[in-house]
């Protein structure tokens, strides 16, 4: 029963001119999606730094979309560059510490991919909603005494 | 932290799927909101009116407005807001339209996401924290990259409002495909008649440095302050003293070798040539792919015929710096052939009509070239392979355009026009012609271009038939075109004498190369965006770089000229002010904190950061720090996510906002 | 270590260091850094298998000498550690004078005498026993020792599943009480707020919750990424044993693997970090 | 070299000269065919039309089997068989909801990876140079109009064979043998195919028009590597010649035939008598036996 | 995506084809290529035209969909990637479980004919096979002039092939079509 009720919550960090661009592109063009991605919108994948995306997990995200403009296509030139070397680390030092590639998910989406942007998004959260919640870093909240649901 | 919070209704497209007074109604709770209130369109003035009366009754310090993306009206709003006495860097657009109400239908689901996105901004903006622009220097001078109808445009507006313009063309001259063309629709005026005065005054405009047969290499900086770095080819003949008698370009032993370029292949040229007798500038250049002495160190006769000495072999191409506050990219298309395209291409060619292996199968503009007076028939409507009248002509609308299957699903809009014009010219020269058309629509959207069309039909009874040409091949020299008229929905086969493909209109090759130079973003096809389809389709989302003609999509003569004027517009906008203010989303260096480790100098692309020491006051260094240059910093934030001690942060996407908003998202 | 006595005794006579980072052995036979300031001093160094310490933590956080340069004792783990700190600025080379030592292999534990048991994987894969960069080069090189490698616990570990993976750490990070002795031992660790002290906003969380400790040494792996010498100390360090090193060695592979790079080798080799190549890889980008 | 084999249900009847020449020439560049044992029928140009789902499940069975006896690849030298088979394959691998079906109704799970070659794509698989240096006789008098039909080059985005619009692989080994492939306009136009027998005007309009371009352009035969092809350009041709007295007559080979020719076979081996427009003449006409210098 | 829910032949076409007729712009370009475009009475761009109109029983009873051989140059020369080939088969097969007669009956008869070989036998039995077509449509000349050199030149078994895994066969066809091909 809990996994059919069971909705992941996708933190998406997106670059200002590509990908968030590429996401207004699909809204205009009416592309539908599903609901459980919310975008933090950053100038830059440059910006994104990974204490971010281990931050979204402590919080209860059950899966992290990390997403920018084309190699070559960086409104700042370098910026997705200098991310995808830091990616190559992150993700593979989470992978290590059990944070697999079932989570954590990147991807390219220029200013003109609407579609992509919504084909992306939607396979995000169907894999993740397949794979269930993140009980992982759930259970380490539950330890800290601090509760993670308040409601106000 | 007194915030209020206003969601749009954006008349039914928020309102439709997102319930926003419960969305306002959930807001009101929030920590730290003492007003909330929904509105059916904020962005209007009374809507405006409403936040700005609440900011000044409920002393409000910060504002979150739930609405369509930024990228529409976040200065709108800053600005209401500032007006009513907040710091305009208060004010955070949660976009509740472009990516919640638009692409969701269930209202449920689709509001519960709204109030999530609007607390994510709530808690944001707490952490804003006031800011004041940034003010830079802007240099008053522009640069113009294509010496087509748009670029040539472009540049007598900007260089007679009084302002230094240097125009970039990659060819020996400038004049673009407009120069190529015999008459223009829809008023039949000789196209060179009209642009030839326009390349002059280019010319000998003294505000205009004109750089032909030149290429932009790179381009650093930022809006009101490029460093642009552009090729001068090597012409082999010396510019300053070239006179361009010609005497060379007559002289020149290696005639027939090299097609020319500006007749289309439908001519040849020397390999000391200039591209055509109206050339501007008028100077020859030797194509040194074919010149016997470039081959093999002989012959030298331009050397020797050359009074001036002008001629240069050694000549190399030479790199020029230039300084500018805005570029203007007019770069144009390039016509799409039938030719076969190796099949991991993302066009095709067009097999069913011969892959271009007939000579009587020619395309758009190669017809204008044999219509055109100068060129390679001087007018007279001859066919390539036996140069006899042409007594029945076929003319095929949307090759490539609108053919998904070939890799194209858009119109190139002008193919209607100069197809109609086409046909007309040829019953003009060949009266006892039979002209026939193959179209699927006929888009004349115009002033007096549906008049044309029909004037086509009626006057000069070019037959129109509606339906597209599956095959074309060559039978006993005729051109046998195989159709259907859908509207009788007969089978139309026409043994035809010639046939003129309408192709599509391409991007340049090159164009998502320049872009990619110049950081400006571009669709599949390589044509460069506009930022707003509406509302600002002469900019990119590049500040200081504007769009003229058909690098930005398919577009005629006057549509070009017209944008090209208004990308001026744009540029004297800019330089209207000594100073440029720009937003102040830069980063800032926490000198306590900082190790001076400068991975931050490492990874910024604008030398924005360097190395500062801090002495005491005994001017014994005490340590190294690194310090942002905000008025080069761009404000990407890669310094920002690479520094492991957090000692260097960008404002307006500070670390503490960033946090708040992943915080807020998990509190549900 | 005679020799070894004699430059030093000459180095601070004649100014040349202001000081002298090195070992020397206190009562209970171990060896200890020590900084030598007198020729006096410079009679108590000493280096041996139980100069496990690296020294070039110290160069980032002692004060300069009134005059002279920096003196320091050091073997291979020590010079990439010295060599990574010039490639990212903190000191100049000019600034330090380097006794090099051929090193022979170090303890793991410095309260028992070497031996095959009480040896360090690193030593048996060394291939800066004699250092490179250094001004002078002390001692000789004897065969030791070695402990065999006898198998890639990398590969091992990496053959779990994730979750697994997941299960293993967090028995391993519960242990963590976040002294920071893995940051205080690290000669890469030179920040003047390490990201853990920043409260506004708290990245990680400083109460010692595994929660916390994920994120602690997972950022601690992070920023050490492509920047880590291998030398260990983080692990020798740690009061609870959790295995450091796995993590750094992970990260090294990657560096290795994916970028043939490692840190501390040239000085003006570009770091890792703060380069990129167009090229790099990007298979797991959608 | 080996390679499975499915022959057809044409290729044991009505095109039976094509399967004597076929095995004939591999005889000579000593390649051997593995038939896929107890094959049946793929439908070809009727379960398509009366059922999606059996134009997918017989070609499914085929190939099945094929996999059973381990084979890499399989030989289709019947066009309609292979772009059955290739057609086939294609669905299953990319439209999942039709392989459920259809492996319900196999009661199998269907895996792919058999690669399925066309005549000419076994030729080229064998080597041109293979097949140079078997050539004895010249054949330069020849000029042949290679005759593609429908199903070798369309639908090209899953056969991806050659050049949809103007193919040329069949010309390639034509001229190595030292015959003149000629420049035609009707090399990919259909002949009317399965009407062959339900309505026999539409075919002999349509093979008509065939057979005159390719006469008008003097070739001396027409090459061919499908039956339906074959039989409406051969067998109808009786009636065609019958009905307009001034219809010239042009005779219809197999390309394996014509190799066979240039490899100094003899006409019976070929099968050559098998056709009803007796290419005899033309030969001896045209066909020197003489030292070859190709 | 649609919004609205399918009529049944629509959803049909889309489940052969994996394609929606509203894909067409009506540019003819199938009509003009289309080698049997001279003997039929409707175009094929027309037939698309009167399933977006929802003219089913006109496009269904022409016999256009019976004409068409499925060379497939509509197909591969269709600007939209429209799979007009494929289309008319599912039309076919529509009309075949609607029992809509088609104007000419002797295309039907000859793929049941054939069909039923198949069913037979494993393979096709072409002697068999024309037996049996000229049986049903009662054109018992035609062809007889080549049918002795056929028969003489054993092109044409005189016994039909039976394979092994013939229930197997028999199974497929039982499974795979509604109505019976007799």
């Amino acid at each position: 029963m809990e996994e059919e009720k069971f909705e992941p919550k996708i933190t998406a960090f997106v670059c200002n001119w590509c990908t968030y661009t590429g996401a207004d592109l699909a809204g205009t063009s009416r592309l539908k999606q599903q609901t459980n991605a919310r975008l933090i919108r950053v100038p830059c994948t440059g910006r994104i730094d990974p204490v971010f995306i281990i931050k979204a997990f402590e919080k209860g995200a059950d899966g992290v979309l990390v997403s920018g403009c084309h190699p070559g296509d960086c409104h700042y030139n370098t910026g997705n560059f200098h991310a995808r070397r830091r990616w190559i680390f992150f993700k593979q030092l989470l992978d290590f510490v059990g944070i697999d590639s079932t989570r954590l998910y990147f991807s390219w989406v220029s200013a003109s991919e609407g579609k992509k942007w919504v084909d992306v998004v939607n396979n995000v959260i169907n894999s993740v909603r397949a794979k269930g919640p993140f009980l992982g870093y759930k259970n380490l909240n539950k330890e800290t005494e601090l509760p993670l649901v308040n409601k106000n | 932290m007194r915030i209020g919070v206003f969601t749009c209704h954006c008349g039914e497209n928020i309102g439709r799927t997102v319930d926003c007074p419960a969305v306002s109604k959930a807001c009101a709770d929030f920590p730290g909101v003492v007003h909330s209130e929904d509105y059916k369109y904020m962005c209007s003035d009374p809507g405006q009116n409403l936040i700005k009366q609440a900011i000044k009754e409920k002393n409000l310090n910060a504002v979150v407005v739930g609405s369509c993306s930024p990228h529409m009206h976040e200065k709108t709003f800053r600005k209401a807001c500032s007006d009513a006495g907040i710091n305009p860097f208060q004010v955070e657009i949660a976009n509740l339209r472009e990516h919640c109400s638009w692409i969701h239908d269930d209202v449920p689901s689709a509001t519960l996401k709204a109030i999530d996105m609007m607390r994510m901004m709530v808690e944001k903006v707490k952490f804003n924290g006031p800011l004041t622009p940034i003010r830079v220097p802007v240099t008053k001078r522009a640069l113009v990259i294509g010496g087509g109808i748009s670029g040539i445009q472009a540049s007598l507006d900007i260089a007679n409002a009084g302002y230094e313009v240097i125009l970039v063309e990659k060819e020996p001259s400038i004049g673009g495909h407009m120069s190529q063309l015999s008459e223009t629709f829809p008023t039949l005026d000789c196209s060179q008649c009209i642009l030839t005065p326009r390349m002059v005054e280019v010319y000998q405009h003294s505000k205009i440095k004109l750089m032909s047969y030149s290429e932009v290499e790179n381009v650093e900086g930022f809006i009101g302050n490029f460093s642009v770095t552009i090729r001068k080819k090597a012409r082999s003949v010396k510019d300053e003293l070239c006179t361009g008698c010609g005497l060379c370009v007559q002289k020149c032993p290696i005639k027939k070798v090299a097609l020319s370029e500006f007749d289309e292949g439908l001519a040849t040229r020397p390999a000391m040539y200039v591209p055509f007798p109206q050339a501007v500038p008028n100077i020859p250049v030797i194509d040194r792919t074919i010149c016997t002495y470039f081959k093999n160190g002989k012959c030298q006769m331009c050397k020797k015929v050359c009074g001036r000495e002008a001629i240069d072999f050694e000549q190399q191409d030479e790199l020029v710096k230039e300084e500018v506050g805005s570029i203007i990219i007019a770069t144009g298309y390039k016509l799409y052939t039938i030719d076969k395209k190796p099949d991991d291409s993302p066009i095709h060619g067009y097999g069913e009509y011969g892959y271009g292996k007939y000579k009587d199968v020619v395309s758009g503009l190669q017809f204008e070239r044999i219509a055109s007076a100068s060129g390679p028939t001087s007018g007279e409507m001859l066919r390539p392979s036996d140069k006899k009248v042409p007594k029945k002509i076929v003319f095929i609308q949307c090759v490539g355009s609108r053919d998904e299957a070939k890799g194209f699903s858009y119109c190139s809009k002008i193919c209607c026009m100069y197809t109609a014009k086409h046909a007309m010219l040829y019953k003009h020269k060949v009266h006892d012609g039979e002209a026939y058309v193959f179209y699927m629509d006929i888009r004349a959207g115009g002033k007096m271009y549906e008049e044309f069309v029909r004037r086509a039909i009626e006057e000069d009874g070019v037959k129109y038939i509606r339906g597209r040409v599956s095959r074309i091949y060559q039978d006993d020299g005729k051109i046998i075109v195989k159709g259907e008229d859908t509207i009788a929905g007969v089978k139309v086969e026409i043994d035809a004498d010639m046939a003129v493909l309408a192709t599509a209109m391409m991007a340049q090759t090159e164009a998502p190369k320049l872009a990619q130079t110049l950081g400006v973003p571009y669709d599949k096809y390589g044509f460069i965006n506009e930022v707003h389809p509406k509302l600002r389709p002469v900019e990119t989302s590049s500040g200081g770089i504007f769009l003229a003609g058909a690098c930005n999509s398919p577009r005629d003569i006057p549509d070009s000229v017209a944008m090209a004027s208004a990308a001026a517009a744009k540029a004297l906008v800019l330089f209207g002010s000594d100073m440029l203010e720009r937003e102040p989303v830069v980063a800032k260096v926490n000198e306590a904190t900082c190790a001076g480790c400068l991975y931050c100098k490492k990874v910024c692309a604008y030398n924005a950061v360097e190395a500062k020491e801090i002495k005491d006051r005994n001017g014994n260094l005490i340590k190294v720090v690194a310090y942002v240059n905000s008025g080069l910093c761009q404000g990407c934030g890669t310094c920002n996510a690479t520094c492991p001690s957090k000692s260097v942060e960008l404002l307006g996407f500070k670390d503490d906002q960033i946090y708040a908003q992943i915080n807020a998202f998990a509190e549900v | 270590m005679k020799q070894l006595i004699e430059i030093s005794k000459e180095l601070l006579e004649s100014r040349k260091a202001g000081y002298i980072i090195g070992y020397t052995e206190d009562k209970f036979h171990r060896t200890k850094p020590f900084i030598a300031h007198t020729t006096n001093d410079a009679e108590k160094l000493t280096f041996n298998q139980k100069a496990v310490h690296n020294l070039a933590v110290y160069l980032t956080r002692l004060p300069k000498p009134k005059e002279g340069k920096i003196g320091i004792v050091a073997k291979g783990c020590d010079i990439k550690a010295i060599i990574g700190l010039i490639q990212e600025n903190q000191i100049k080379r000019d600034d330090i004078i380097i006794i090099g030592m051929n090193c022979n292999g170090v303890v793991k534990d410095i309260n028992i005498d070497y031996n095959k048991e009480n040896s360090q994987m690193k030593c048996s894969i060394c291939e800066l026993r004699t250092p490179k960069h250094a001004n002078y080069i002390v001692g000789a090189l004897e065969d030791f020792a070695k402990s065999e490698l006898t198998k890639n616990i990398l590969a091992e570990f990496e053959a779990l599943s994730a979750e697994e993976r997941w299960k293993f750490w967090e028995k391993e990070f519960e242990k963590c009480i976040k002294c920071y002795a893995c940051r205080q031992a690290c000669p890469l660790c030179y920040c003047e707020q390490c990201i853990v002290e920043k409260s506004m906003p708290q990245w990680i969380d400083s109460s010692p919750t595994t929660k916390g400790n994920f994120a602690w040494n997972i950022i601690r792996a992070f920023h050490l990424s492509g920047r880590c010498i291998g030398c260990n100390e983080c692990e020798r360090a740690c009061p609870v044993n959790i295995p450091l090193s796995l993590l750094n060695r992970k990260m090294g592979m990657v560096a290795m693997k994916e970028f043939n790079y490692r840190h501390g080798i040239e000085p003006d080799q570009p770091t890792l970090i703060g380069n990129y190549n167009t090229s790099d890889k990007e298979d797991f980008i959608m | 070299m080996n390679f499975g084999y499915y022959p057809g249900c044409s290729l044991q009847g009505t095109a039976k000269e094509f399967d004597l020449s076929l095995k004939e020439v591999l005889k000579v560049l000593d390649v051997n065919l593995n038939e896929i044992n107890d094959w049946c029928c793929c439908g070809a140009s009727s379960a398509h039309v009366m059922s999606h789902i059996l134009s997918v499940a017989l070609p499914a069975r085929n190939l099945l089997l094929a996999k059973h006896r381990g084979m890499q690849n399989v030989v289709a030298p019947c066009a309609a068989c292979y772009n059955r088979l290739k057609v086939s394959q294609h669905e299953l691998k990319f439209d999942e909801k039709m392989r459920m079906k259809v492996e319900e109704i196999l009661e199998e799970k269907i895996s792919n990876g058999v690669e399925i070659l066309n005549l000419i794509g076994l030729f080229q698989k064998i080597g041109l140079g293979k097949i140079k240096t078997a050539i004895k006789i010249n054949l330069k008098e020849i000029k042949a109009a290679c005759y593609y039909g429908c199903l070798l080059v369309r639908p090209h985005d899953i056969l991806k064979f050659d050049d949809p619009e103007n193919p040329s692989s069949m010309e390639e080994i034509v001229s190595i043998i030292g015959a003149k492939p000629i420049e035609w306009n009707y090399k990919i136009e259909c002949c009317g195919a399965s009407h062959s027998i339900d309505n026999t005007e539409i075919v002999e309009q349509l093979s008509k028009n065939i057979l005159n371009d390719a006469i008008k352009h003097d070739a001396n035969v027409i090459v061919v590597a499908c039956p339906m092809c074959h039989s409406n350009l051969d067998m109808r041709q009786k009636n065609i010649l019958k009905k307009y007295p001034q219809q010239k007559a042009i005779p219809i080979l197999y390309l394996t035939q014509l190799l066979g020719l240039s490899m100094g076979l003899n006409y019976k081996d070929l099968g050559l008598h098998l056709h009803y427009i007796n290419p005899v003449p033309m030969l001896e006409e045209k066909v020197k036996v003489e030292e070859v210098t190709i | 995506m649609h919004h609205t829910t399918l009529n049944p032949i629509v959803q049909k076409i889309i489940d052969v084809t994996s394609q929606d007729t509203s894909l067409c712009y009506q540019c003819g370009k199938c009509s003009a290529g289309c080698p049997l475009r001279d003997f039929m009475e409707i175009p094929p761009n027309r037939i698309v035209r009167y399933l977006q109109l929802g003219l089913y029983d006109l496009a269904l009873t022409s016999s256009t969909i019976w004409l068409c051989a499925g060379c497939q140059t509509c197909s591969s020369r269709c600007p939209k990637n429209f799979e007009i080939a494929k289309l008319m088969d599912a039309l076919r097969e529509i009309s075949v479980e609607e029992g809509i007669q088609p104007k000419d009956k002797k295309v039907l008869k000859f793929h049941n004919a054939f069909l039923k070989q198949i069913k037979k036998y494993g393979r096709s039995f072409e002697l068999g096979m024309v037996g049996d077509y000229k049986l049903s449509t009662g054109n018992l000349f035609q062809d007889l002039g080549l049918a002795p050199e056929t028969l003489m030149k054993r092109k044409m078994g005189f016994r039909p092939h039976k394979i092994v895994g013939i229930e197997k066969i028999q199974k497929i066809f039982d499974k795979s079509m509604k109505r019976d091909t007799k």
